[in-house]
C-alpha cells in the first residue's frame, strides 16, 4: 500500500509540476495546490500506512498508527491554505492591474 | 446480531442504488434529468448507508450516534435544495434542455426579460 | 528554565499583534516597534554572553523534552544572527517612520516587518526542523505582504513570480522533511543528526540531503537566484533593504546548520555541490551586477554574489572558512541594508531609478554620497571596513584547502562588486549636477540618520573585529563540532 | 410553539432543583419533564396555543409523507434508469401554491422536489409560483396536483394553530 | 613610545579635523595648517637618520585582531625611511606649492583632506610589518589617489580616469592580497619579517610561485607597468600637485617599495629576476616611447614617469640577482643595481617633482599645457624656465644633475648583467643593456621636446588664454627647493649613499657584504660614459628630425593600444554580461521553475542513482484491498485529467474531487482530524477559487509551441519519478522507528485521549501557535492587496 | 425574472445552526475526539461561508458586527498569552497543564489550560477566513 | 460474511464515484459537472459510514456529517458560480 501510494504521489507530482510549468497563472496556482496535496500523502505514506488503529486513546487498541505524521499535515495543510488563499488574491489583483493572467506578458525586465 | 445483519443489508441496499443513481448520471439525456438521479435515488442511497450504520451500531454496540442522525438530518434537508439550485442555475446559464422535452414554462418569463 | 529565549521571536510577534489594534496611527507604531526590535537586540546581547559563560542554551517549548518537543536552541552562531538581523531591523523601521508613505504606515506595515523579523529569528533559533518550516512560512508569508504593499504594477507582477516559486520551495521543504521522517524517524536536529552520525550518512540520506539543499538554495538563491532580482527591486525601499539583509541570510543559515550539524559525513558530494554552486552564484551574480543600468537591479545581484561568498566558506568547511563566512553573514546583513536604503533613498531624491535620470547628487547631497562611497567600499571588502576580513578568512581558507578556482571567483568578484558600484558612484553622485541647489528636492531630516548609524556599524565592525573573534570563533567552532550541539539538546535534562 | 418547549424545561429543572440531589441525575430531569407536559397539556388552552406535542406529532407524520415520498421517487428514477430504452418526456411547467411564509413555502418546495419526477427549479419573485422540472410531464403533473393538497395540509398542521 | 604609529595616525587625526578647522579660520588658507602635518612629520624622520644609519630598527606594535594575527605593527629600517621621507618631504613642498596653485573655486577642505588621507595610508604601506596591515593602507592609498583624481569630478574625463585607476590598482590589490595569504598559509606568519626568515624552507612549497606572481601583480599595477600603465595617463586628470606628489613621487613608488621590500623573499630566483627584470625594461621603453608623441606636458609627464618606473624596476630585478650569490664579491656586484634603484628612486622624485610643478606653473599662468600651443617661453617665465631645464636635464642623465650618477649606475648594472652566469642570462642577456640604451635614447628626446617646445621658439601669444607672467613667489619655492636638491645631490651623492641608501640596500639585500657602493660622477672612459655619449649623438639627431620619422607611431594601428584594450574590455563585458544575464534571466516564471525542477532532478535523482542509493522493497507494505486501489484509480484519473480541462472550472471540480478524495484516503488510514481539515480546506478553498474567478478571464487553452509543451512534459515526469524512486526507497529502507511512541502515553502526558491533538495543542504547540500567526499574515495580506489601491485610500474600511 | 432565494435562504438558516453547534462541539471535544481549535475554527468559519453564499455580503456584515481582522489578532494574542502565562509560574513556554475538577451539574470534569490555546487558534480561524472572504467579496 | 458485503458496498460506492467521474470529466455543461460532483460527495458520506463500519470505531462519524455539510456548501457556491459569476451578491446589485 505505501508503496502504491508513493506512487500515487508521484503521478499527483507529475501533473502538478506540469502545470506549474505553464503560462497561465491560474494553472500555476493549480498546481501548486495539487503539489500540496501530493506532499501531503507523502508525509502519511513516510509514517507508515495502517500500522495501528486511529490514534485515539478511547480505541483501546494495542498499537496506533503513526499520530506525528498527522500533526505536521495538519500544518501543513492550514499553512498551505493561507498561502493559497494570498496567491489567489494577488493573481487577480495583478489581473486587474496588469490586464493578463499569461505569465510571458509578465517578464518585464531588469532594465525597464 | 439480526440488527448487524439487518444495518449491513440497508448499506449494501443503499450502494446498489447509488451505483443505479451513477449509471443515471450517465445516461439521463440532460443536467435537469440527471439532477434528478442526483437528488433523489442518490440521497435515499447515503440515507439507507447511513441508517444501516445508525442500526449496525446501535445493534453491535448499543451506541446511538448523534452525530449519524444529525448527518440524516442534514442530508435530507439539504438534498433538494441542491437539486433545486443546480437545476435553476442549469437554466439560467442557459443549458438547453434535452431534445426530448416536451415544454418549457420558463422560457416565456426568462428569456423574454432578459432580452429586453 | 531559558524562557527568555523565546523572547526574540515572541516579542516582535505579540508587539505586531498589538499594532494591529494601533492601526491609524502610523507614527506610534513606528515608534513601539523599534522598541520592539531594540528590546529584541538587547535581550539577544545578553543572551550572546549567556552563551559564552554558560554553552549552549535551550528552551524545551511546553517542558517537553527533546527530541519530542520543539525548542529553541542558542549557539554563539544563531544568536550572532538574531542580534544582526534585530539591529538592522530597527534600523529600517527608523528608516521607514520617516520616508514611508502614510498610507503604507497604516496598512499594517510595520506589523509585518514585526513578524518577517519574528519569522527571520525564530529559524535562526529553532532546533526542529518542521518548526524550521513552519517560522520559514511566517517569514516568507510577511515578505509576500510587505512585496505587495503598495501594489504597484512592477510589484504584483514581481510577487506573483516570487510567491509561486517559495510555494514550490516550501514544497519541497516538506518533501526532504518526510522523507527524513521516514529514514530517521525525527524532527529534531540534533536528534536526526545523532541519528545520522550513528549510522553513518548512507546515499540515501546524501540524496535527502540534496533535497535540503534544493530548498535551501532556493531560499538563499545560492544558484537558485532567478527568483531575487525581480522581487528585490520592485518593493518600497525598506522592504527592501529588509529583503537584502535578511530573507537570504535565512537560506545560508539554514545551509551552514544542515550541512555542518546533520549532513557532513560526505563533503565529497555535499559540498562539493554547495562549491560548485557556489562559484556559478559568483559569476551570475558578478553579471548581473554590472549588466544593468537599473540601480535596484544592481543593487539585487550584489545580493547574490554575497551568497556566492559565503557559501564558498561552508563548501571549504575549515574553521578558519566557516569563520570568515559568518564574519561576512554579518557584514552582509548590515552593508545590504546600507546598499538598498541608499538606493532607495537615490530613487526617491531623482525620481528614477535609471543611472541615466541621475547625475551630481554629490554636489547637492554629500552625506548620502559619502554613506554610498563607504558602503561601496564596505561591500567590495576594501579593508579596514566591515566586509573585509570575511573575505581574508574565507580566501585564506580557499588557499588551505586547495580551493584555487573559488579564491579566484570570490576575490574576482569583489572586483565585479566594486566596478557595478563604482558605475552607480560615478555616474549618479558624480558628473554635472542635473537639479539646481534651488529644485532640488530636500532630503528629509533624520532620513540619513538609520543609513549612517548602518555607516557607523560597517565601521565598526570592521575596526572591532577583535570584539566579535571571540563570539565567531566559538560560532566556528560549535559548527565544526555537532557534537557540542547535540550533547547541549539530548544531552542532561536542565 | 417554543414558548411551551421552554417552558417545559423550566418546570423540569425546577422539579430537579427541588428533588436536591447531590449530583445531576439525567433521570430525575426526564421525570420533571414529563410532569412539565401534563401540567402543560392540562395549561395550554390558556396560552391560546395548540398544545406544542401534537404539533410534534404533525411534524413526524410530515416527515414520513418526506420520507415516502423520496423513496417512491427513488424507485423511479432507478426504474427509468434501469429500463432499456428511456421513453421519458421531460419539461418544466408551472404550479401556483397557497402557502405563507418562508417556511411554508420552502417546505412544500423541498417536498414537491422530492415527488416523484420533479424538482422545483424556480420560485416566482412573488413566491406564489414554482416552476418545475418533470422528468416526464405528463406523468408528473398528475401526480403532483393529486398529492398537493396532503401535502400543504400536512404542512399547515405543522405550522398553523 | 609609539612615535611611529602616532606618525601614521596624525594625517588621519589631521584628516578628521580638517573640517571642524575649516569652518573656525575665516579667510587663512587652510593649506598653511595642513603644511603643518608634513613637516613636522618629515623632521620627526629626519631625527630618525643617525639610529637607522648605524644599522638599527624601530619596532612597535598595538594589536588590532590578535584573534588572527592581524596586528598593527610598524617598523622602520632604511628602505622605509628613505620612504617616509620622500612621503612627507615631497608632502610638504607639494601642500606648500598648492595652497598657490588651488584656485578659490576650489573646495580646500575636501582637497587636504584626501590629501592627508593620502599621506597617512601612505606611510602606512611603507611602515607596516604585517602583510594585512600593509593591505589596508594599499588599498587606502587607492582610494585616495581616485577622490584625488576626481577632485573635479563634474569632468568626464576625471571621472573616467579615477575609475580606470581605482579598478586596475584595486585589481591588483587583490591579486596581492592572495599572495599575502598564500605566504601566510607557508609560513603560518603575516609579519614581513618574520616570513623573510623562515622564507627558505619553503621555496619549494606549490604555492610559492604563484605567491610570488600575485604579490607582484599587486607592484606592477600599483606602480604602472606594462601593461598595467594605462591608468597612469589617465589619472593625470588630478590637480597638478596631486600628480606631483602622488603619480611621480610616492603612491607609485608603493609598488617599487613593494618589490624592494619582498626581495629577500622572492628574490634569488630566476622566475623573479626575469618578471621583474622584463616587465621592468619593457616599461621602461613603452614609456619613453610613448611619452615622444604625446601633445600634452602632463601627459609627457605621465608617460616619462611610467618609463622611469619602469627602469626602477628592472633595476630591482637585476639587482636581486645579488641574493643568488649572498655574502661574496658577485653578490655585492649585482646589489649594485637595487642601490641605484634606490637613488634613482629619489633622484626621480626630486626631478619629476620639479618639472610637474613646472607644468602647474604654465597652465596656471597661461591656460593651457597643449604643447601645440606653447613655445618661446623662457622669455616671460625664465625662472620656470631654469627649473625646467634642471629638471629635464637631470631626467635625460646629462652630468652635473644627479640623473647623471644614477643613469650611469643603471647602464653599469645592466652591462654588468651581460656576465651573470645564471638564470640562463647568457643566451639573451645582451638585450638589457641594449634595451635600456635604446629607451634612455627615447628619454632624451622627449625631455629635449619638454624644454624646447615649451621655452623655446616663437611665443604664440594669440593661442594662450592669458599673458604669461611669472607666478607669485610661493609658487616657486617648491620647485626651486627641488631644483637645490637636484644640483645637491650630484655634488653630494654619499651623504645620501651612506646614511640612507646603504641602510635601505641592507634591509634588502641582508647578506650583502663588503664596503657599500661608492657614487662617484667620473669612473673614467668606460662603456657607460660612451653609452651616455651615444644617447645625447643618436638623441639630439632624433630630436632635430623628429618630424622625418614620427610616422612610424603610425604605424601602430588606430585603436589598438591597450586603453582601447580596457575600454572594449569594460564595454563588452557589460555588453556580454547584459546578454548572458537576459538570456537565462527572462522574468519568465515556467523558465525559473524548469531551472529548479531540472536542477532538483540533477542534483537529488543524479545522487539517487550514482551513488547506489536506489532500491526497492516491497516486502513490509501493508496490503492493499479493492477499494482503496479503486480510490487510488479515482485520483489518479482526476489528477490526469486536469491538465487537459477546457474550462477551470471542470480543473476546480476535479481538484475539488482530488482534495475529497484525499480526505478519504486520511479516513483510510486513520487519520479523523486530517479528514475533516481537509474536507473543510477544501471547500474553503474551492470557494476562494470561485470568489477569484469572478474577477479573472476564463483560461484559453495554453498556446505553447509543442516543443514547450513536451519539454514541460519531460521535466515533470523526471521531476515526478524522482520523487517517487525516492519516496520508495525511504519507504524500503527505514533505518528508525519514530519518536512519535512517546506521545501514545498522551492522556498521563498532556490529558488527552486525541493524539493528534495533544500533539498539536500540547507537545507541539509551537508550530500551531506560529501556524496560526502564518494564517493571520495572509489574512492581513488579502486585505491589504484588495484595499490598498492606487488612488484608493485605506480610509473607507472599518464597519 | 428575478431570482427568489427564498428556499435557499430558509434552509440556510437551520444549517447554520446545525454547523454552528457541530463547530463548538467539536472545538470542545477535540481533546479526546476528533476536533481542536482548528477544526471547531474551521467548521464555525464554513457556517459563516454558508450564510455570505445564501445572503449578501452586507446582511452579513450588519448581522455580525464584529471586525474580523481584529478577532482573528486577538485570537493570536490569546494563544500566545496562553502560552506566557506559565512562564510566571516557572513553567517553560507554552507549558500546558490539565487537571480533574468535581463540579456541580458536570461531575469529575477535566479542565486543561490548551483549551484556551485552543480557543485562541479557533478565533483566528474565523477571524482569518471571515475577513478573506469578506475582503474578496467587497472589492469591486 | 458481514465484512464481505461491506467491501462489495465500499467498492460499489466508489464505483459510484467513479462514474459521476467520467460525467465531470465528459460535461458536457458545468452544471453536469456540478450534479456530478454532489453526487460523489454524497457517495463520499457512505463510503465513510461503511469504512466506520468496517473497522467499528466511532472516529469518523464527525466526518460523515461533514462532508454532508461541506458537499452542500461547495454545491451551492458552484451552482451560484455558474449561474451568476459572483458567489457572494452585493445588495445593491439587486
Ligand atoms: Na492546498
Ligand atoms: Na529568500
Amino acid at each position: 500500500m505505501e508503496s502504491l501510494i508513493i506512487i500515487l504521489v508521484g503521478v499527483l507530482t507529475t501533473v502538478a509540476i506540469y502545470l506549474v510549468l505553464s503560462k497561465n497563472v491560474v494553472r500555476v496556482i493549480l498546481g501548486t495546490a495539487i503539489l500540496s496535496h501530493a506532499v501531503h500523502l507523502l508525509i502519511l505514506a513516510m509514517g507508515g500506512l495502517k500500522q495501528g488503529t486511529v490514534p485515539l486513546l478511547g480505541e483501546e487498541a494495542e498499537i496506533y498508527v503513526d499520530a506525528l505524521p498527522q500533526a505536521l499535515i495538519l500544518t501543513a495543510i492550514v499553512i498551505s491554505f493561507a498561502v493559497t488563499a494570498f496567491i489567489l488574491v494577488l493573481a487577480y489583483r495583478a489581473y486587474q492591474e496588469l490586464e493578463t493572467d499569461n505569465l510571458g506578458a509578465m517578464r518585464g525586465s531588469d532594465d525597464e | 446480531m439480526i440488527g448487524e445483519y439487518f444495518g449491513v443489508f440497508l448499506i449494501l441496499i443503499g450502494s446498489i442504488m447509488a451505483v443505479i443513481s451513477a449509471i443515471g448520471i450517465l445516461r439521463l439525456p440532460d443536467v435537469y434529468t440527471r439532477s434528478h438521479a442526483a437528488t433523489k435515488s442518490s440521497t435515499l442511497a447515503v440515507l439507507l448507508s447511513l441508517l444501516g450504520t445508525f442500526i449496525y451500531f446501535w445493534a453491535s454496540e448499543n451506541f446511538i450516534s448523534v452525530r449519524l442522525l444529525l448527518g440524516i438530518t442534514f442530508v435530507f434537508l439539504t438534498a433538494p435544495v441542491s437539486g433545486h439550485l443546480i437545476t435553476r442555475a442549469a437554466y439560467r446559464s442557459n443549458v438547453k434542455l434535452a431534445d426530448s422535452s416536451t415544454e418549457d414554462a420558463l422560457e416565456e418569463v426568462l428569456r423574454n426579460k432578459k432580452d429586453v | 528554565m531559558n524562557n527568555i529565549l523565546v523572547l526574540p521571536m515572541l516579542l516582535p510577534i505579540i508587539v505586531g499583534v498589538l499594532l494591529i489594534f494601533l492601526r491609524t496611527y502610523g507614527r506610534i507604531q513606528a515608534w513601539i516597534s523599534i522598541a520592539a526590535m531594540v528590546v529584541t537586540a538587547g535581550i539577544s546581547i545578553y543572551l550572546l554572553h549567556t552563551v559564552q559563560a554558560d554553552g549552549i542554551l535551550r528552551l524545551d517549548f511546553g517542558g517537553w523534552e527533546p527530541p519530542f518537543g520543539i525548542l529553541f536552541v542558542a549557539d554563539s552562531f544563531s544568536v550572532l544572527l538574531v542580534l544582526t538581523s534585530s539591529i538592522v531591523t530597527a534600523v529600517c523601521l527608523s528608516y521607514a517612520l520617516i520616508s514611508t508613505s502614510k498610507e503604507l504606515q497604516t496598512m499594517y506595515f510595520y506589523p509585518t516587518v514585526l513578524f518577517l523579523a519574528a519569522g527571520v529569528n525564530g529559524s535562526f533559533l529553532t532546533g526542529d526542523l518542521f518548526n524550521l518550516f513552519v517560522c520559514f512560512e511566517v517569514m516568507l508569508l510577511s515578505s509576500y505582504v510587505l512585496l505587495t504593499l503598495g501594489n504597484s504594477k512592477r510589484q504584483l507582477r514581481e510577487a506573483i513570480k516570487y510567491v509561486s516559486i517559495n510555494i514550490v520551495s516550501s514544497w519541497f521543504f516538506l518533501v526532504a522533511l518526510a522523507f527524513l521522517y521516514g529514514t530517521l524517524g525525527t524532527l529534531n536536529m540534533a536528534h536526526a543528526a545523532e541519528r545520522v552520525a550513528e549510522v553513518g550518512q548512507t546515499p540515501l540520506l546524501t540524496t535527502i540531503s540534496l533535497v535540503f539543499l534544493v530548498v535551501f538554495s532556493l531560499k538563499a538563491g545560492l544558484l537558485l537566484y532567478f527568483w531575487l532580482p525581480g522581487s528585490y527591486s520592485s518593493p518600497p525601499i525598506v522592504t527592501s533593504a529588509l529583503f537584502g539583509a535578511l530573507l537570504t541570510k535565512v537560506g545560508v543559515y539554514a545551509l551552514f546548520r544542515i550541512f555542518s550539524l546533520i549532513f557532513y559525513h560526505q563533503p565529497e558530494i555535499t559540498h562539493t555541490i554547495i562549491g560548485i554552486m557556489a562559484g556559478l552564484t559568483l559569476i551570475g551574480g558578478s553579471l548581473g551586477a554590472i549588466a544593468f543600468n537599473d540601480i535596484r537591479s544592481i543593487a539585487a545581484y550584489n545580493v547574490v554574489i554575497a551568497v556566492g561568498f559565503m557559501l564558498v566558506g561552508l563548501a571549504i568547511a575549515t574553521p578558519e572558512a566557516i569563520e570568515g563566512s559568518i564574519y561576512y553573514l554579518i557584514h552582509d546583513m548590515v552593508a545590504k541594508a546600507l546598499l538598498f536604503l541608499l538606493v532607495g533613498t537615490m530613487i526617491t531624491l531623482s525620481g528614477s531609478s535609471k543611472m541615466a535620470g541621475m547625475s551630481g547628487l554629490m554636489k547637492n547631497y554629500p552625506l548620502l554620497g559619502w554613506s554610498f562611497f563607504i558602503a561601496m567600499l564596505s561591500l567590495a571588502g576594501i579593508p579596514p571596513l566591515s566586509g573585509f576580513i570575511g573575505k581574508v578568512l574565507i580566501s585564506s581558507a580557499a588557499i588551505d584547502s586547495g580551493s584555487y578556482v573559488l579564491l579566484a571567483l570570490a576575490l574576482l568578484s569583489s572586483i565585479f562588486v566594486l566596478y557595478s558600484l563604482l558605475r552607480v558612484f560615478k555616474n549618479c553622485f558624480w558628473g554635472e549636477t542635473i537639479v539646481s541647489k534651488e529644485e532640488q528636492l530636500p532630503l528629509r531630516r533624520g532620513v540619513l540618520l538609520p543609513c549612517l548609524v548602518l555607516v557607523f556599524l560597517t565601521i565598526g565592525i570592521g575596526l572591532g573585529v577583535e570584539g566579535l573573534s571571540l563570539y565567531v570563533t566559538d560560532a566556528a567552532k560549535t559548527l565544526l563540532n555537532p557534537g557540542t550541539y547535540i550533547n547541549a539538546v539530548l544531552g542532561i535534562i536542565q | 410553539m417554543p414558548a411551551q418547549f421552554l417552558l417545559n424545561i423550566t418546570i423540569a429543572f425546577l422539579w430537579t432543583l427541588l428533588m436536591d440531589e447531590d449530583a445531576f441525575y439525567i433521570t430525575t430531569f426526564l421525570t420533571g419533564y414529563l410532569i412539565g407536559i401534563g401540567i402543560l397539556f392540562l395549561m395550554h388552552r390558556f396560552f391560546g396555543t395548540k398544545f406544542y406535542l401534537l404539533r410534534v406529532y404533525s411534524t413526524i407524520k410530515l416527515l414520513f409523507i418526506f420520507v415516502s415520498e423520496l423513496s417512491q421517487s427513488s424507485l423511479l428514477i432507478m426504474k427509468q434508469i434501469l429500463s432499456p430504452r428511456l421513453k421519458i418526456k421531460p419539461g418544466i411547467f408551472t404550479y401556483e401554491h397557497s402557502m405563507e411564509g418562508d417556511y411554508e413555502l420552502t417546505t412544500l418546495a423541498l417536498l414537491l422536489t422530492l415527488t416523484p419526477g420533479s424538482v422545483v427549479m424556480e420560485v416566482s419573485p412573488d413566491g406564489k409560483t414554482f416552476y418545475i422540472h418533470a422528468m416526464d410531464v405528463e406523468s408528473s403533473r398528475d401526480s403532483v396536483l393529486k398529492s398537493i393538497k396532503v401535502f400543504e395540509k400536512a404542512i399547515m398542521e405543522v405550522t398553523r394553530n | 613610545m609609539y612615535l611611529l604609529i602616532l606618525a601614521i595616525l596624525i594625517p588621519f587625526i589631521a584628516t578628521a579635523l580638517i573640517p571642524l578647522i575649516h569652518k573656525r579660520i575665516g579667510a587663512f588658507h587652510i593649506g598653511w595648517f595642513v603644511l603643518l602635518v608634513p613637516l613636522a612629520l618629515f623632521l620627526i624622520f629626519i631625527m630618525q637618520i643617525p639610529a637607522i644609519s648605524n644599522g638599527e630598527t624601530l619596532i612597535q606594535a598595538v594589536n588590532w585582531i590578535p584573534s588572527i594575527g592581524i596586528n598593527f605593527t610598524v617598523y622602520l629600517d632604511g628602505l622605509s625611511l628613505i620612504m617616509a621621507l620622500l612621503i612627507t618631504g615631497m608632502g610638504s613642498l607639494v601642500v606648500l606649492y598648492s595652497i598657490y596653485y588651488l584656485s578659490s573655486s576650489d573646495s580646500f577642505p575636501h582637497f587636504y583632506a584626501y590629501l592627508l588621507l593620502f599621506m597617512g595610508a601612505m606611510l602606512g604601506v611603507v611602515l607596516s610589518d604585517n602583510l594585512l596591515v600593509l593591505y589596508v593602507f594599499w588599498e587606502l592609498t587607492s582610494i585616495s589617489s581616485f577622490l584625488l583624481i576626481a577632485f573635479w569630478y563634474h569632468r568626464k574625463n576625471s571621472r573616467y580616469g579615477a575609475q580606470k585607476s581605482l579598478l586596475i590598482t584595486v585589481f591588483g590589490g587583490l591579486g596581492m592580497l592572495a599572495g599575502f595569504l598564500m605566504l601566510h598559509s607557508m609560513t603560518g606568519t603575516f609579519s614581513i619579517r618574520e616570513t623573510v626568515t623562515v622564507i627558505g624552507q619553503y621555496t619549494d612549497h606549490a604555492l610559492f610561485y604563484p605567491a610570488m606572481f600575485l604579490v607582484l601583480l599587486g607592484a606592477f599595477t600599483k606602480s604602472a607597468q606594462f601593461p598595467f600603465h594605462i591608468w597612469l595617463p589617465d589619472a593625470m586628470e588630478a590637480p597638478t600637485p596631486v600628480s606631483a606628489y602622488l603619480h611621480s613621487a610616492t603612491m607609485v613608488k608603493a609598488g617599487l617599495y613593494l618589490v624592494a621590500r619582498f626581495t629577500p623573499i622572492f628574490g634569488g630566483t630566476a622566475e623573479w629576476f626575469w618578471t621583474v627584470t622584463i616587465v621592468g625594461l619593457i616599461t621602461l621603453f613603452w614609456g619613453a616611447f610613448c611619452a615622444v608623441r604625446q601633445t600634452d606636458l602632463k601627459a609627457l609627464l605621465a608617460y616619462s614617469t611610467i618609463s622611469q618606473l619602469g627602469l626602477i624596476m628592472s633595476l630591482l630585478g637585476l639587482g636581486s640577482a645579488a641574493l643568488h650569490f649572498g655574502d661574496g664579491e658577485q653578490g655585492a656586484l649585482y646589489g649594485l643595481a637595487i642601490f641605484a634603484a634606490l637613488f634613482h628612486m629619489v633622484n626621480h622624485s626630486t626631478f619629476k617633482g620639479a618639472l610637474f610643478m613646472v607644468v602647474g606653473i604654465v597652465d596656471h599662468q597661461v591656460g593651457t599645457r597643449d604643447i601645440r600651443r606653447l613655445g618661446g617661453l623662457m622669455a616671460f617665465l625664465p625662472i620656470t624656465f631654469t627649473f625646467a631645464v634642471i629638471g629635464s636635464f637631470s631626467m635625460a642623465g646629462l652630468p652635473l644633475l644627479n640623473g647623471f650618477l644614477s643613469k650611469e649606475m643603471f647602464f653599469t648594472a645592466s652591462v654588468n648583467a651581460v656576465s651573470l652566469p645564471i638564470f640562463g642570462v647568457s643566451s639573451w642577456g645582451l638585450l638589457i643593456p641594449i634595451i635600456a640604451w635604446t629607451a634612455s635614447v627615447f628619454t632624451f628626446v622627449y625631455c629635449m621636446i619638454f624644454v624646447f617646445r615649451t621655452f623655446f621658439g616663437a611665443p604664440q601669444l594669440k593661442k594662450l588664454d592669458r599673458k604669461p607672467v611669472e607666478p607669485s613667489i610661493g609658487m616657486l619655492i617648491s620647485p626651486a627647493i627641488l631644483c637645490v636638491l637636484i644640483v645637491g645631490l650630484f655634488f653630494a651623492p654619499n651623504l645620501l649613499g651612506d646614511h640612507l641608501l646603504k641602510p635601505a640596500l641592507h634591509g634588502i639585500i641582508p647578506g650583502i657584504s663588503g664596503a657599500a657602493p661608492h657614487i662617484s660622477a667620473w669612473h673614467g672612459f668606460n662603456t657607460e660614459l660612451f653609452m651616455t655619449l651615444g644617447i645625447i649623438a643618436v638623441g639630439t639627431l632624433l630630436f632635430l628630425t623628429f618630424r622625418s620619422w614620427y610616422k612610424i607611431y603610425l604605424i601602430q594601428p588606430a585603436g589598438w593600444n591597450f586603453t582601447v584594450l580596457y575600454n572594449s574590455l569594460l564595454q563588452d563585458l557589460k555588453r556580454a554580461a547584459n546578454w548572458i544575464t537576459t538570456h537565462y534571466m527572462t522574468g519568465h516564471l515556467p523558465a525559473y521553475f524548469a531551472y529548479i525542477f531540472v536542477f532538483f532532478i540533477a542534483a537529488a535523482g543524479g545522487t539517487l542513482i550514482s551513488t547506489g542509493a536506489l532500491s526497492i522493497d516491497l516486502t513490509a507494505d501493508s496490503p492493499i484491498t479493492t477499494y482503496e486501489g479503486m480510490l487510488i484509480v479515482v485520483m489518479a484519473i482526476a489528477a490526469i485529467s486536469i491538465p487537459f480541462a477546457k474550462s477551470r472550472l471542470t480543473a476546480i471540480l476535479l481538484n475539488g474531487v482530488l482534495g475529497f478524495s484525499i480526505a478519504i484516503f486520511f479516513v483510510l488510514f486513520r487519520a479523523p482530524d486530517l479528514a475533516l481539515t481537509q474536507l473543510v480546506i477544501e471547500t474553503v478553498t474551492t470557494v476562494l477559487f470561485l470568489l477569484c474567478f469572478n474577477f479573472l478571464p476564463e483560461w484559453k487553452t495554453e498556446d505553447s509551441s509543442k516543443r514547450i509543451k513536451i519539454r514541460n512534459a519531460v521535466i515533470a515526469i523526471a521531476a515526478g519519478v524522482t520523487v517517487t524512486l525516492i519516496g520508495l526507497t525511504v519507504n524500503s529502507g527505514r533505518l528508525f522507528e519514530s519518536i512519535s511512541g512517546y506521545f501514545e502515553d498522551s492522556y498521563e502526558l498532556a490529558g488527552g485521549d486525541n493524539i493528534v491533538n495533544a500533539i498539536l495543542g500540547d507537545f507541539r504547540a509551537f508550530d500551531t501557535m506560529l501556524e496560526s500567526l502564518v494564517l493571520f499574515i495572509a489574512g492581513l495580506g488579502v486585505y491589504t492587496l484588495i484595499r490598498l489601491k492606487h488612488g484608493k485610500g485605506p480610509g473607507k474600511d472599518e464597519h | 425574472m428575478n431570482i427568489n432565494d427564498v428556499i435557499l435562504k430558509t434552509v440556510s438558516k437551520g444549517a447554520v445552526l446545525i454547523i454552528l453547534t457541530f463547530g463548538i462541539y467539536l472545538f470542545l471535544s477535540g481533546h479526546n475526539q476528533p476536533g481542536g481549535g482548528f477544526i471547531g475554527g474551521l467548521v464555525i468559519a464554513s457556517a459563516f461561508v454558508l450564510m455570505f453564499l445564501s445572503y449578501d455580503s452586507e446582511t452579513v456584515s450588519d448581522a455580525l458586527p464584529i471586525d474580523f481582522k481584529k478577532l482573528s489578532a486577538f485570537g493570536v494574542l490569546l494563544a500566545m498569552l496562553s502560552g506566557i502565562a506559565p512562564m510566571f509560574f516557572g513553567g517553560a513556554f507554552l507549558a500546558q497543564s490539565f487537571g480533574y475538577f468535581n463540579l456541580p451539574i458536570f461531575g469529575k470534569t477535566e479542565l486543561a489550560t490548551v483549551t484556551v490555546f485552543e480557543a485562541g487558534i479557533a478565533l483566528t480561524v474565523v477571524g482569518v477566513v471571515v475577513n478573506i472572504i469578506l475582503s474578496i467579496s467587497e472589492d469591486e | 460474511m458481514i465484512d464481505t458485503i461491506l467491501t462489495i458496498a465500499l467498492s460499489l460506492f466508489i464505483l459510484a464515484i467513479i462514474l459521476a467521474l467520467y460525467r465531470i470529466i465528459r460535461g458536457p455543461s458545468m452544471p453536469d459537472r456540478v450534479v456530478a460532483l454532489d453526487m460523489i460527495g454524497v457517495n463520499l458520506i457512505s463510503g465513510v459510514a461503511v469504512f466506520s463500519v468496517v473497522l467499528s470505531t466511532h472516529a469518523f462519524l464527525e466526518v460523515i456529517l461533514i462532508v454532508g455539510i461541506l458537499a452542500f456548501i461547495s454545491t451551492l457556491a458552484l451552482a451560484r458560480f455558474v449561474e451568476r459569476g459572483d458567489i457572494v451578491e452585493h445588495k445593491h446589485d439587486r
